[in-house]
């Protein structure tokens, strides 16, 4: 068990505990202070109502009506409930602000389209050539305002990736946004927060900050086409690919299968998860998915592929060549 | 402090107005209506944000000639409907009969119009979602209109009837004052949708 | 008796119900499929040498009385582009769908058999590109388009611009199958 | 009769008398046909708490089902498709089927006998309200049971739930579920209204009417205002899957986020609708067990007031995560905090009103108590997620699923088993064991903190709402298998609390009048009340009808015995100004919801449903108004004395 939380962390942190970015942050210190002030106001409130309940003393009913400290204590605890939530509401207010303002320019737009059950990723450019398209992942260069155009191609989903910012919906017809700037390398998970249908528990999503070098060669690696395959075995793989039932979902760039239905897997291969953040990319994994999805995600739209043995392997060696 | 029995069994047993249960009824029902009927207008006003003219592009404007018949055929009702209230305050059972009849007569009439109206829309329900809200805010109101229409035949059913109450007296001022309710909810309806789309 | 009577009505109602609102996600896997003649050379994607198509005179259509397979049928109608040439059942380059004319039989077999193995004069086939199931799932919504589905299995209006009115409303037209193409 | 009564002058033949005239008048036939015309507010009262304790229920079995599928990570107990009608169910029955059904009953039982009336204003109404009511019910779970269970939560999202996303009948069974419960709420709320401004006894000026008859009066009125919103979003909800009108649909001018708007302008104020009635019962019995009026008592009504006010300018606050402008999230911040002010009021008046007496630890005040605790953990959470900027990080997370159910079960649910124990009594006849309920309390009070508390982490841990199943590796497994097992605590209580019925039906001590010294008028009648309520409508002296009373005790006299005769009186100061007929027993009113059942049910098939279920309900309805031969002639007689 233990050994799986260690795993899972190494996929991706997905705490509110954890801030990684300024937005977080904020909104984690707000929390503390909100959590701190909870406590003391509990404990006096339960207090005085057990003492209330427990002293012995019975004061006449006319000497309680005309008791004016009883008045006073009523409305000195209204007051300072005033003033707590007062407090709060500045707090708010600020930490609002900090949040919202506008990231400034040099940030990266990525456009990320909700699916039924997973996320298009679209780092777009002024030349269209340039536009790289992913799913289920997407790098962003520590250091630097990342804005996500949040859009949606079905129901309403919501992005949240707990450890960079709140969520925001991705609503269909809509447009909307959210920015955050990493401010420490790591892998962090993002996840569906808003009820999309069967598979809204297995739609996740991994954020990976790294160093800017890392991630510009990333990014331009993402918008090679796939490379031809030179080995038989893979050639095999691909001609199932094109043959079957895969082309009519799913593209890969450099190929004629350019259907934009499933995530697009042309750098299928440096993924590190698939089925939106379900399962780890194994060559084991990415055979049960691809023979029966149902199993893995009920209700997932993938439909199970009856694949004889030497085209099941010869297609799992061409995916593994799509890097 | 003391205080004496109340005896109560000279009261009336017929009042009119804030003083009948059934006036209550009425105003409480109203408010859900009017509540509703607000609703539709917020929605159809939400909605109209989504497009840049309203009615939206290639769809007509809705004519005129049909809701204006109804919104004068209305106001021109309110005449035996007062005189209806009137003789119901009075205990006048001929007087009330009569304008009772006059005003199911104008309700009938409105109720042939509205037929025109949802025509006069020139647009369907389910073209678009300026058809929808436009449609449903008239629906709505029509079916209170039908409901009404109900009520008056069965009151005056009732007063002609051999089962005459001196508590019918009181419904009849209800039934009135419904009818008030939908005519000056229809004004507002008809400026807005009606008119309202030459004016957005 | 007539608590008899009443019973099984009950449960039969019940049992339709069951049966329109099920969300089949795993159907057991079809009879084997047969070697069947292709009649098109037309097909997505790049050329393959054969179409594996199910017998389907053996097999009944699994999604005629569920209404959620028939509105996968919709999606994929749509995100398979049919409407590219059948439009959403007016017609266009390929005939139409949402009339009572069918040239090679309305019945579940013929359209399947129509999708699998495509048709002379430009229906591709589609035969080892689309699961039979999600196969069967588009022929069901296909007929759901000229009312051959019972109204409360077939679609109502999808999120998209208003072209015509919405399946669960189209009225039931006797199917005739037409002349040659 | 006990010394707090309100009856009369002791002349124990005369009044044996009275009651003979009065019982042949006001009692009902017994067995089923008598069950089905019943028009007396206490048998559909009675019978409107069962029902809506048997929903309450069958949405705890709905949860318990959950709990299981959750308790270890990729379960596989149940699927989505069924976990997803599960929680879409359990939702709907909770805040449609039991809260707000319950509140409403408790009001239909209790308001009358605490305004010292005979019956509820419009007693045919009131029944036909609780048959659409219980169709509405049998429809939600008819569907369940043949899989066409709603699917998209009880907030039903548009486009999940929308024609081309759930397809099939499920969220017309929402539609029309939420269309009948809309329909008995608005029925309860109008009668409710009703009776508190024209049937108070003689003296009871607004300013001395009991908490809970306040509380009801302001939660009807919520209702009156709130629950259009929601019926007229689900009838459009229903028109766009049926005849396909455009509301939701982004491609032809429609707007998701209207759905939302109009949901939640009715669902944050369902809260208080379910919280407030809660509110006034937790004020009676305190002050029934400090045996002291409630200290502040025109602060309680003004919080009271401003809670139902307040109430309605909260709604986007369920809505922070959909990006809608900053300036005016700011405003729904500011409310949503300020709606802590008068619930924070009413505690402290609550703690004065306990301070200056010795309170008795009877089982309905540790409910009390208990209530404290939990509401205000869910209230502190409620002001953390009215920051706009905590939201966005919680919303739709288990740290809401936690602070949803600290409000409502901790400040909804537990006072309402507080007043089961408190007038459990007032309506049987008989008190429920004091040693059973503790354990009732001790064990739920457990169950609810071992069952949410671990929530609020889970849900900072990152466990979102509504997942049919989490990975093995979120880590998240041990503190759901806690949940799972406080699950499993409350539903051992909530089982103690029906052997504890159960018993006390059977054998339990009879409780006499006033078992626990109550201040209101309820408690002057005998237990169970007599089909007239009160063998003398009491003429009210003081705030506390009962502790106020004079020795001579002044009551109304000259109301007709010999037929349901009531006193009407006016609206501010309660003074006798008319006399009305109440009619008597009928079949009207089920048939009337028969073919209210017909039209709506009808209408999730076909828009046919529309004009032949109109004639139905024109038909019913006509039938319902002609007096038939035997009414018509006590009506005459009634206005001819």
């Amino acid at each position: 068990m233990t050994f799986a939380i260690a795993a899972f962390q190494a996929q991706g942190a997905h705490s509110v505990h954890d801030p990684v970015s300024r937005q977080a942050l904020r909104i984690h210190q707000l929390g503390e202070a909100m959590y701190v002030t909870a406590a003391v106001v509990f404990v006096l409130v339960v207090a005085a109502l057990l003492w209330s309940a427990l002293r012995r003393h019975r004061m006449p009913a006319d000497q309680q009506r005309s008791n004016r400290s009883i008045s006073t204590a009523v409305l000195l605890a209204t007051a300072a409930t005033t003033v707590v939530l007062f407090v709060f509401l500045i707090l708010d207010l600020s930490v609002g602000r900090a949040i919202t303002t506008n990231p400034g320019k040099g940030a990266i737009q990525i456009r990320v389209t909700g699916h039924q059950w997973w996320w298009e990723v679209q780092y777009r450019d002024s030349l269209p050539q340039n536009w790289a398209t992913t799913a289920n992942e997407i790098h962003v260069p520590v250091g630097r305002p990342v804005v996500l155009e949040l859009r949606s191609a079905d129901v309403i989903h919501s992005l949240w990736p707990p450890n960079l910012n709140g969520k925001r919906d991705l609503i269909p017809g809509d447009e909307n946004s959210l920015w955050f700037q990493a401010d420490s390398p790591g892998v962090y998970r993002a996840q569906c927060a808003e009820f999309c249908g069967h598979q809204h528990a297995k739609m996740s999503l991994l954020i990976v900050a790294e160093a800017p070098e890392s991630f510009s060669a990333w990014l331009s690696r993402q918008r090679d086409t796939a490379l031809t395959p030179t080995d038989s075995v893979a050639r095999r793989g691909q001609e199932v690919f094109l043959g079957s039932t895969c082309v009519m979902c799913h593209a890969i760039a450099g190929t004629p299968a350019g259907s934009r239905i499933g995530p697009d897997l042309t750098h299928l291969a440096s993924r590190r998860t698939i089925a939106a953040g379900t399962l780890p990319n194994t060559r084991g994994n990415l055979a049960g998915w691809i023979i029966n999805p149902q199993a893995i995600k009920p209700g997932v739209r993938m439909p199970p592929n009856r694949l004889g043995s030497d085209d099941l392997q010869a297609l799992l060696t061409y995916l593994e060549t799509l890097e | 402090m003391s205080t004496a029995n109340v005896d109560v069994s000279s009261l009336p047993t017929t009042t009119f107005s804030h003083r009948s249960l059934a006036w209550w009824g009425t105003l409480g029902f109203m408010v859900v209506e009017g509540t509703t009927l607000f609703i539709a207008v917020v929605a159809y006003f939400y909605l109209s944000r989504n497009y840049q003219t309203w009615p939206p592009e290639h769809i007509v404007q809705p004519s005129l000639l049909w809701p204006t018949v109804q919104v004068v055929l209305l106001l021109a009702s309110l005449v035996p409907t007062v005189l209806a209230d009137r003789a119901a305050y009075r205990i006048d059972l001929v007087k009330l009969r009569q304008w009772l009849f006059v005003t199911l007569v104008f309700e009938l009439a409105s109720v042939a119009v509205r037929w025109q109206e949802f025509l006069s829309l020139n647009v369907r329900w389910d073209t678009n979602a300026y058809g929808s809200s436009a449609w449903t805010l008239v629906g709505f109101h029509t079916t209170l209109l039908l409901a009404d229409v109900i009520e008056t035949a069965v009151l005056i059913a009732l007063l002609f009837s051999k089962r005459r109450l001196d508590r019918h007296y009181s419904d009849a001022t209800d039934v009135t004052f419904y009818w008030y309710f939908l005519v000056a909810t229809w004004i507002p309806i008809y400026v807005i949708v009606y008119l309202g789309p030459r004016f957005m | 008796m007539r608590t008899t009577v009443l019973r099984v009505c009950l449960v039969a109602t019940a049992l339709s119900a069951c049966e329109r609102e099920e969300r089949r996600f795993n159907p057991p896997p079809a009879a084997i499929p047969a070697t069947a003649q292709r009649v098109t050379q037309l097909q997505p994607g790049p050329p393959v040498k054969e179409v594996l198509v199910p017998s389907p005179a053996t097999v009944r259509s699994p999604y005629e009385e569920n209404a959620y397979g028939v509105a996968q049928g919709k999606t994929l109608y749509n995100q398979f582009n049919c409407a590219g040439c059948h439009s959403q059942g007016g017609g266009g380059m390929g005939p139409p769908l949402m009339d009572a004319e069918w040239l090679y039989g309305s019945e579940p077999q013929n359209v399947f058999e129509t999708i699998v193995q495509g048709r002379p004069n430009g229906m591709p086939a589609f035969g080892n590109k689309i699961v039979s199931d999600q196969v069967w799932q588009i022929v069901s919504y296909v007929r759901s388009m000229s009312g051959l589905l019972r109204k409360d299995v077939a679609p109502g209006r999808s999120d998209d611009m208003y072209v015509r009115s919405q399946e669960q409303a189209t009225h039931k037209a006797k199917p005739v199958v037409a002349g040659q193409p | 009769m006990t010394e707090t009564s309100v009856s009369s002058r002791v002349d124990p033949a005369a009044d044996e008398r009275l009651h003979q005239e009065l019982e042949r008048t006001w009692h009902e036939r017994t067995g089923f046909w008598g069950w089905l015309t019943s028009v007396d507010h206490k048998s559909i009262g009675k019978r409107y708490i069962v029902t809506a304790f048997a929903f309450f229920i069958l949405g705890g079995l709905n949860a318990a089902l959950m709990r299981a599928q959750l308790a270890r990570p990729e379960n596989t107990l149940v699927g989505p498709d069924l976990y997803n009608q599960l929680f879409s169910v359990h939702g709907t029955t909770m805040m449609f089927l039991f809260a707000v059904p319950m509140m409403t009953a408790m009001g239909i039982y209790f308001v009358p006998l605490m305004v010292g009336a005979r019956n509820i204003a419009y007693p045919r109404l009131n029944a036909y309200g609780y048959y659409v009511y219980l169709i509405g019910g049998i429809l939600l779970y008819a569907g369940l049971f043949t899989n066409t269970g709603p699917e998209a939560g009880w907030f039903n999202y548009v486009p999940l739930a929308g024609p081309e996303f759930s397809p099939g009948k499920r969220s017309d069974v929402y539609a029309q579920t939420v269309t009948f419960t809309e329909i008995a709420a608005i029925i309860g709320a109008v009668e409710i209204i009703v009776t508190i401004f024209k049937h108070r006894a003689p003296g009871m000026s607004l300013g001395r009417m009991p908490l809970f008859v306040w509380a009801q009066l302001v939660t009807a009125f919520m209702i009156l205002f709130a629950m259009p919103w929601v019926a007229t979003a689900s009838l459009m909800l229903a028109m766009d899957r049926l005849i396909a009108t455009h509301f939701f649909n982004p491609a032809e001018g429609g707007d998701t986020l209207l759905w939302q708007h109009l949901f939640w302008f009715f669902g944050h104020p369902e809260v208080y609708i379910i919280f407030v009635p809660a509110l006034g019962m937790v004020s009676q019995i305190v002050s029934a067990a400090t045996r002291r009026e409630i200290f502040g008592y025109p602060v309680m009504v003004l919080a009271l007031v401003m809670t139902g006010f307040l109430g309605f300018g909260l709604w986007v606050h369920h809505m922070f995560a959909t990006g809608v402008p900053q300036l005016g999230q700011s405003f729904f911040t500011a409310a949503s905090m300020m709606i802590a002010i008068p619930s924070g009021v009413q505690i402290f008046c609550w703690i004065a009103t306990i301070w200056a007496a010795r309170p008795r630890f009877t089982v309905p005040f540790l409910f009390v108590l208990g209530f404290v605790v939990l509401f205000i953990i869910g209230g502190f959470t409620g002001v953390m997620i009215a920051s706009v900027s905590y939201d966005q990080q919680v919303h739709d997370t288990y740290f809401i699923v936690a602070h949803l159910h600290y409000v409502l079960l901790g400040g909804a649910v537990t006072p309402l088993f507080g007043a089961f124990y408190f007038w459990f009594p007032k309506i049987t006849g008989r008190m429920l064991s004091e040693a059973l309920g503790r354990c009732h309390f001790a064990l739920f009070f457990l169950g609810v903190n071992l069952t949410f508390f671990p929530m609020h982490q889970l849900g900072l841990e990152g466990m979102t709402r509504r997942v049919y199943t989490y990975l093995a590796e979120t880590g998240w497994g041990d503190l759901n298998l806690l949940a799972t097992i406080g699950a499993a605590t409350i539903a051992l209580s909530v089982a103690l609390f029906l052997v504890n019925v159960a018993r006390s039906l059977a054998a339990g001590e009879v409780s006499g009048d006033n078992p626990w010294d109550g201040e209101t008028l309820d408690w002057g009648t005998s237990s169970p009340p007599p089909s007239y309520n009160f063998l003398h409508i009491p003429v009210v002296q003081g705030r506390s009808a009962l502790w106020s009373r004079t020795p001579d005790k002044p009551v109304v006299t000259g109301l007709r015995t010999d037929m349901h005769e009531v006193l009407v009186t006016t609206l501010m100061d309660a003074r006798p100004d008319s006399r009305h007929l109440h009619p008597r027993s009928t079949v009207m009113p089920l048939l009337a919801a028969l073919a209210t059942g017909v039209t709506f049910i009808t209408l999730i098939f076909t828009p046919w449903g529309l004009p032949v279920g109109g004639a139905l309900m024109t038909a019913a309805f006509v039938a319902w108004a002609w007096p038939d031969r035997e009414s018509y002639e006590e009506q005459r007689l009634q206005e001819s004395s």
